[in-house]
């Protein structure tokens, strides 16, 4: 066989592992050729794509200095011609734009409803991870069966239903129909199962309440998911629309982007004023960006250990 | 195929930025590794061995230094150009592959003239699968093996492209102490069977000593002593080697050479011609200890522990640097387990002395 | 064991969120049923409190629905915009992941830019494709406006290509479209790749070096397989997502759903019920119902897919 | 699992099934369409009333003063006054909350947003209201007729007037605030350098632009910014059908306007005409001379509310060249007609008539107060709806600035001068998909690239008005 001693030296010696002094060196040098190749290839795809990610991001940006004239210009330019800062001084003092009082209603709705929604979704993905109870499959996947469903179509319900309720421009009716999301459930669940229940067990045996259990063992472990949750749902209260501007459009709850979208920036003719737009959308944008650049850790590890395994 | 580092170095950049302090993992290592043996790399963790082997294998790239493999320099080649077969400590078996695949993906990587057809691959395969005694499980999921089936079908993997060779990294680590006693001999088996010169890394002395032709001991990435297990065992170049070999380990004395003799405590224990008078460190081995009555060595006896073959007895003694005291005697020599001391007469082959400061050995 | 005191417990815990779910998200979907089965309801219509308008019971709308029109049309958008994004932004994502995680120098800026579109506005997007992808006035003989995809096409010695103007091509449309869905996808999908190639064990990769593994062959045989848990979850979203495609059209597009000249043909489904919104709120739900049909086949197509093709 | 949800959809669609065959019955009270203060209007009884509009800040500020205005009178109306951005906002809004009966009092509207609140039974028709004789006194002493008088009602111009009854029922739903029209726009300096005739027919607008194709061949010498207005507007001079509130209301499929949409595609592929959604912008960025290529317009079809975009780029403070307004050519110069476009108001059903008629009482004030009318006009080029206007001493100094550089003036000018020139189009339920579908129709129509022109556009045609049926469930 291959393997006997005797031939398996005889084997090696004619395969064309072994090298000459002369190949040796070609080998190195190929080798080194390929491995810069490989990178300069990595890297260049990399950056490509990089470039290409981020041009609305930089257009947002320039296009926020620029003059009005100079946005309509119909070949855009890519570096504005003369910067005009007054369009961000403009996002603080525009009386239409009521900047502090969006930013201070969408932080407050943001974290509320973030704060709710994380106890929220602890507990559920608690219950779905460790407790055991009838009908527990059968109804997580129910629960993941309402993700596939056009949500859009909730909307004329869900009205009626605040309606009934008398929650029309309050805070409640920005904050409560939406505290539930089934992929933060989902999210969750899957990181809380990959903690071993021996944990748990060992918890019950020191009798150790279920709350305890969580709030010292579980929540700790779990921590960069709920982070990645907590950032998402800020994003989503930052980038929520449809439905604020339906249940709760007046000055008093008024959410960012519908600010951004309202009235604003846009002259006696509906005409938007873009760059001033722009300027705003980039104010609005940016608290979120340093959130995420903070945080990106986190949301890396939230996302990477909750390990999406069936 | 032997296999030669020379002034071999690595040094990890530091985790910390701020404390901008470099890690030494190995530190100007050379030695030879004659070909067909079996070699242990020994120490303790974070001694460097794991990192000499990745240099080897080819997967890290030395800081400077060189190896060879046989004559040829291979310190810049990359590792698929080394024709090393490498087995990893938790094996790394591609989960999503049955054993036959798993055996047979370094073979769908040969190219150009050295590729094989399907029913060659297939042939080498099935060898190198009974060579591991794993030919019935080809078809199974490695989640479906027990470890030490996983660390076969690993081994058949890493030899079924016949390195010129073979690495392995705490290969017995992961497996329970029945298993490991197994698969030690196995892999003992193997290497005679292919004559593969073969590198492995443990920090289990006892598995180092059993099966190696040669062991090399390190420390803090420092090459501390190479040779055939039995006579590093015999002949320490240090205290730390002495104190790293050998179970139970091997009983350390606070000493001094007068004149001539070894005194522990007051009493001279041992003649020690030409050592120069000084405070040293004493070393005996467990079975370096004799019963006698009229002994030189007085410990307070704690405690007799009969294990059939032998008994080990468990002393104190006010020099020792340890708690206790382990001597392992023969059966035969009763011990009148209510006396409160014994006395030993030591065998001078077993008691090393090692240099105060510099824990080097002291000849004599 | 399930033992009672628990199945209590476990009820209590989910209290919150049942509660919230029954009122908007299961309500909502019975009342979707309710409506799609009232032939012609008109949500305006039935609040009128002077007119009694009837909406016989029946499956009316689930009919008038197959009959519209364009109804093809829009199943294949939909289906076309799925199937083409979908492989391609999981492609890209998973490119982009590997190349990610093999680097060192530069990898958390390049980590940042890519999840830079997460945090965008989306008002600040549509209108950057908009231009990007911008070309010719109508009937013109030069063009006279360009997008800097024109530009860079000139550049490659290619001809200006009307993108999403008047007399554009389906094809045209269809490419932008992707591209910006594409585009829109990327971030989601590397991250969650990324994650999953954080998760791997290093060894599996080491051990494919020492056998000489080529890179394309260590991406598609060990990569891939290992990540496939991530993949199908990707793919699945992605589909589920793909089949609900509207509000990208529209930035693009505008509320015609098409380029001048030829209004509503990168209609959707989900364009067909936002539309009917206001005017024909049973058909509207008919269509959601028949979409949740679509995309409930899909999704379980997807999973019994993964299921024999996921490694784990 | 799959089975039992099955079996739950199956449980739910049957009870859903009985729930809907029992339900709704014998809800429906009549429709209040007369509105009666008992013991008169009390202005001293507190109320809030809620007005939706899609205002900007500068309109803002003169819709405060104007409500400052009215609170002199009134100042137990309190007027929310709130911005749903746009008219659409306005329209998606107000239909969202008629479903759960909670419109605002009163909101600016279009026709086709008062036939879909007419649906949901929602507005209030102001026959009554107009006719109601009693005199109220205002918090400043005067008095004021509850109802419109006759003075009041002559005051305004007939055809904006008449802009309120275009359902179909005869009734009145909406008062006029301020309108627009489409305009002529020429390139003056162009034209007198040329010695080129401002068309007024369709036949001229033809020969002109042709000459000017010769003159500049890079050229694209019309610009029409609306297709729908364009199409509307022609069936209206060509006295074809469009559409109506009776029997099939989907007319405009017919041979009088297949032929001049027909003829239009033989001018956009020679290359003598375009439009907004065409060129992929508005077309005064061509007429302006905006746009920095070759490709400009000399005419341009735009809306006189968009005046100010008309005004050519200025270099030094001096404008590129001079602008002159028109009417909108004619097929038959006897018997002109012209769009009319812009905000009414309508006023929303509640169930206290005291609301319903404070909120009445505002939407009055707007619709007869000169100065609001004359400030949103010199604003933003909108005409007053109102005849006195033209008297108030300060818009008539506005008036007098009608040129290149007063372009917003000139544009109000040429409105009033067409006032009897102007038409309305039915509106009802279904009338805004008919506006889409036949802007949309030009636009198809014109792009046609096969060979047979007339077979393409006989389809277009079908299927425009299919769709329209489809959309309202014909």
């Amino acid at each position: 066989m291959a393997f006997k001693k005797k031939e398996a030296t005889a084997d090696l010696t004619d395969s064309s592992a072994v090298m000459k002094a002369r190949n040796l060196q070609q080998t190195a040098a190929r080798q080194r050729i390929a491995h810069i190749c490989g990178k300069t290839m990595t890297y260049t795809f990399l950056l490509l794509m990089a470039l290409i990610v981020i041009f609305p991001f930089y257009f947002m940006i320039i296009s926020s200095l620029k003059t009005t004239e100079e946005y309509r210009r119909s070949v855009p330019t890519l570096f504005p011609m003369e910067f005009k800062f007054a369009n961000y001084l403009n996002v603080f003092t525009d009386k239409d734009f009521q900047f502090w009082t969006l930013f201070r209603n969408t932080v407050f709705v943001g974290v509320v409803s973030t704060l709710l929604s994380l106890v929220i979704t602890v507990f559920s993905a608690f219950a779905f991870a460790r407790l055991e109870f009838k009908g527990k499959n059968a109804l997580f996947a129910a629960l993941l069966g309402t993700m596939m469903i056009p949500g859009e179509l909730f909307t004329i319900t869900n009205y009626q239903t605040v309606n009934d309720f008398g929650w029309m421009k309050s805070y409640t009716v920005l904050i409560v129909p939406f505290l539930v999301s089934v992929f933060y459930i989902y999210l969750l669940k899957q990181n809380f199962m990959q903690i071993p229940n021996e944990l748990y067990l060992a918890a019950k045996v020191d009798g150790t309440s279920d709350l305890k259990y969580l709030w010292k063992v579980m929540i700790p472990l779990a921590l960069p998911s709920l982070i990645s949750i907590t950032i998402l749902k800020m994003m989503g209260a930052w980038n929520s629309y449809m439905w604020p501007r339906l249940v709760a459009n007046d000055d008093a709850h008024k959410l960012i982007t519908n600010g951004l979208r309202g009235a604003a920036f846009v002259d006696e003719l509906g005409n938007t004023d873009y760059p001033r737009q722009m300027a705003a959308v980039t104010v609005v944008s940016l608290p979120l960006f340093l959130v995420f650049i903070f945080l990106r850790k986190y949301i890396m590890k939230g996302v990477s250990r909750s390990g999406i395994k069936g | 195929m032997k296999v030669v580092l020379q002034n071999l170095t690595k040094i990890f950049p530091s985790r910390d930025k701020k404390s901008n302090q470099e890690v030494v993992a190995v530190n100007d290592f050379s030695f030879e590794i004659p070909d067909g043996k079996l070699i242990g790399l020994l120490g303790p963790s974070g001694c460097g061995k794991s990192t000499t082997l990745y240099m080897i294998s080819g997967l890290q790239k030395p800081t400077s230094g060189k190896i060879f493999f046989g004559d040829d320099d291979v310190t810049e080649l990359s590792t698929e150009n080394r024709g090393i077969g490498l087995v990893f400590q938790n094996y790394a078996l591609y989960p999503h592959m049955t054993v036959k695949q798993n055996i047979l993906f370094p073979l769908e990587n040969l190219k150009g003239k050295d590729k094989l057809t399907k029913e060659e691959k297939l042939e080498r395969a099935k060898s190198a699968a009974k060579l591991v005694q794993i030919d019935e499980l080809m078809d199974r999921k490695p989640n479906e093996l027990s470890g030490g089936q996983q660390q076969r079908v690993a081994i058949a993997r890493a030899l079924v492209k016949m390195p010129r060779v073979l690495l392995l990294d705490e290969p017995l680590s992961n497996l329970d102490a029945r298993l490991r006693l197994q698969t030690r001999e196995e892999i003992r088996r193997i290497q005679k069977e292919t004559g593969i010169t073969t590198v492995f890394v443990t920090h289990d002395q006892e598995e180092a000593m059993s099966i190696s032709d040669m062991i090399v001991v390190m420390k803090l990435g420092v090459l501390q002593q190479i040779g055939k297990p039995q006579d590093v065992y015999d002949n320490p170049v240090n205290l730390f080697v002495a104190k790293f070999l050998g179970t139970p380990p091997i009983n350390v004395f606070n000493g001094a050479v007068k004149d001539g003799k070894l005194y522990i405590g007051d009493a001279a224990v041992l003649e020690t011609p030409g050592v120069a008078d000084q405070e040293v460190t004493v070393g005996i081995r467990p079975e370096g200890f004799e019963l006698e009555a009229d002994g030189a060595l007085e410990c307070q006896l704690s405690n007799v522990e009969v294990m059939g073959r032998d008994v080990s007895i468990v002393t104190t003694h006010p020099a020792s640097c340890n708690v206790t005291i382990r001597s392992i005697i023969d059966a035969d020599c009763k011990v009148d387990v209510t006396a409160t001391s014994v006395r030993y007469n030591l065998k001078p082959h077993k008691v090393f002395i090692f240099n105060k400061e510099t824990e080097e050995r002291i000849y004599f | 064991m399930v033992d009672t005191r628990k199945q209590w417990k476990a009820w209590l815990y989910l209290s919150p969120a049942i509660v919230l779910l029954l009122i908007f998200t299961v309500w909502p979907i019975f009342n979707t049923i309710r409506l799609s089965l009232m032939e012609g309801y008109n949500s305006t219509m039935a609040a009128n409190p002077y007119v009694d308008y009837e909406f016989p019971f029946g499956l009316g709308n689930f009919t008038r629905v197959l009959e519209y029109p364009n109804f093809l049309t829009c199943l294949k958008n939909t289906v076309l915009l799925c199937v083409i994004t979908v492989p391609i932004s999981t492609l890209l994502a998973l490119l982009i992941a590997v190349g990610l995680h093999s680097i060192k120098f530069l990898q958390k800026p390049l980590q940042t830019i890519f999840f830079m579109p997460y945090v965008t506005n989306s008002i600040a997007i549509g209108m950057v494709f908009a231009a990007m992808f911008n070309m010719v006035i109508g009937g013109s003989t030069r063009p006279d406006s360009v997008g800097i995809v024109n530009n860079i096409l000139e550049a490659l010695g290619f001809d200006y290509i009307n993108w999403t103007n008047a007399g554009s091509s389906y094809g045209a449309n269809l490419a932008v479209m992707v591209v910006y869905i594409v585009w829109n996808a990327l971030p989601f999908k590397i991250l969650v790749l990324l994650g999953g190639l954080q998760g791997i064990n290093k060894q599996y990769y080491e051990a494919a070096r020492v056998d000489g593994t080529k890179k394309s062959r260590v991406l598609w045989r060990i990569t891939v397989p290992l990540l496939s848990p991530m993949l199908a979850y990707v793919i699945i979203t992605g589909f589920i997502g793909g089949f609900k495609e509207y509000s990208s059209i529209v930035g693009i597009f505008g509320d015609t759903m098409g380029p001048a000249g030829n209004p509503y043909r990168m209609d959707t489904m989900v364009g067909f019920i936002y539309r009917a919104i206001g005017k024909q709120e049973g058909t509207a739900s008919a269509a959601a119902l028949i979409l949740f049909g679509i995309i409930f086949v899909v999704t379980m197509i997807n999973l019994a897919v993964s299921k024999k093709k996921t490694h784990y | 699992m799959t089975k039992r949800i099955v079996a739950l959809l199956l449980i739910a669609v049957m009870t859903i099934g009985m729930l809907t065959a029992c339900g709704g019955s014998g809800k429906k009270g009549a429709a209040g369409d007369v509105v009666t203060a008992e013991g008169g209007f009390d202005i001293n009884k507190p109320v809030t009333i809620t007005f939706y509009h899609q205002m900007g800040a500068e309109l803002q500020k003169i819709l405060a003063t104007a409500i400052e205005d009215f609170n002199k009178f009134y100042p137990n109306i309190t007027v929310k006054a709130e911005t749903m951005g746009d008219y659409d906002g306005i329209l998606n809004q107000i239909q969202t909350e008629i479903n759960v009966g909670n419109q605002p009092n009163l909101a600016y509207c279009y026709a086709d947003h008062v036939a879909t609140y007419n649906l949901g039974g929602a507005v209030q028709p102001l026959d009554s209201l107009i006719a109601n004789t009693e005199v109220i006194t205002r918090a400043d002493g005067s008095t004021e007729v509850l109802g419109l008088t006759q003075e009041q009602i002559d005051d305004f111009i007939p055809a904006f007037y008449n802009d309120g009854r275009v359902y179909g029922d005869g009734k009145m739903y909406t008062l006029p605030v301020v309108r627009s029209t489409e305009a002529l726009y020429y390139n003056k300096t162009f034209f007198e350098k040329h010695g080129l005739t401002v068309p007024t027919t369709w036949d001229e607008m033809e020969t002109v632009c042709r000459q000017i194709r010769e003159l500049e061949p890079t050229c694209i010498p019309l610009g029409y910014d609306s297709e729908a207005n364009w199409f509307i507007t022609m069936c209206e001079q060509s006295g074809s059908p469009y559409t109506s509130t009776e029997g099939d209301k989907f007319l405009f499929d017919n041979d009088v306007n297949k032929a001049f949409v027909k003829r239009f595609q033989g001018w956009y592929k020679d290359k003598l005409v375009t439009t907004q959604e065409l060129s992929g912008g508005y077309t005064s960025a061509l007429f302006t001379g905006e746009s920095d290529t070759g490709t400009r317009c000399y005419m341009c079809i735009g809306s006189t509310g968009g005046a100010t975009y008309q005004q050519p780029n200025q270099t030094n403070g001096v404008f590129e060249f001079e602008v002159g307004m028109a009417p909108i050519p004619q097929v038959d110069p006897a018997n002109p007609k012209v769009i009319s476009q812009g905000p009414s108001i309508c006023v929303f059903r509640k169930n206290d008539s005291h609301e319903t008629v404070a909120a009445w009482l505002f939407a009055k004030f707007l619709a007869t107060d000169v100065v609001f009318q004359a400030s949103v006009s010199m604003n933003n080029g909108y005409a007053s709806v109102l005849k006195s206007a033209q008297e108030n001493p300060v818009y008539k100094d506005f008036l007098a600035t009608a040129g290149t550089e007063g372009i917003q003036a000139y544009a109000v000018q040429v409105t009033l001068e067409q006032q009897d020139s102007f038409y309305n189009s039915p509106a009802f339920f279904g009338s805004s998909v008919a506006r889409e579908q036949v802007g949309l129709l030009v636009q198809k129509c014109l792009a046609v690239e096969t060979n047979d022109v007339d077979a393409a556009i006989a389809t277009a045609f079908e299927n425009a008005v299919k769709e329209c049926k489809y959309q309202v469930g014909m």
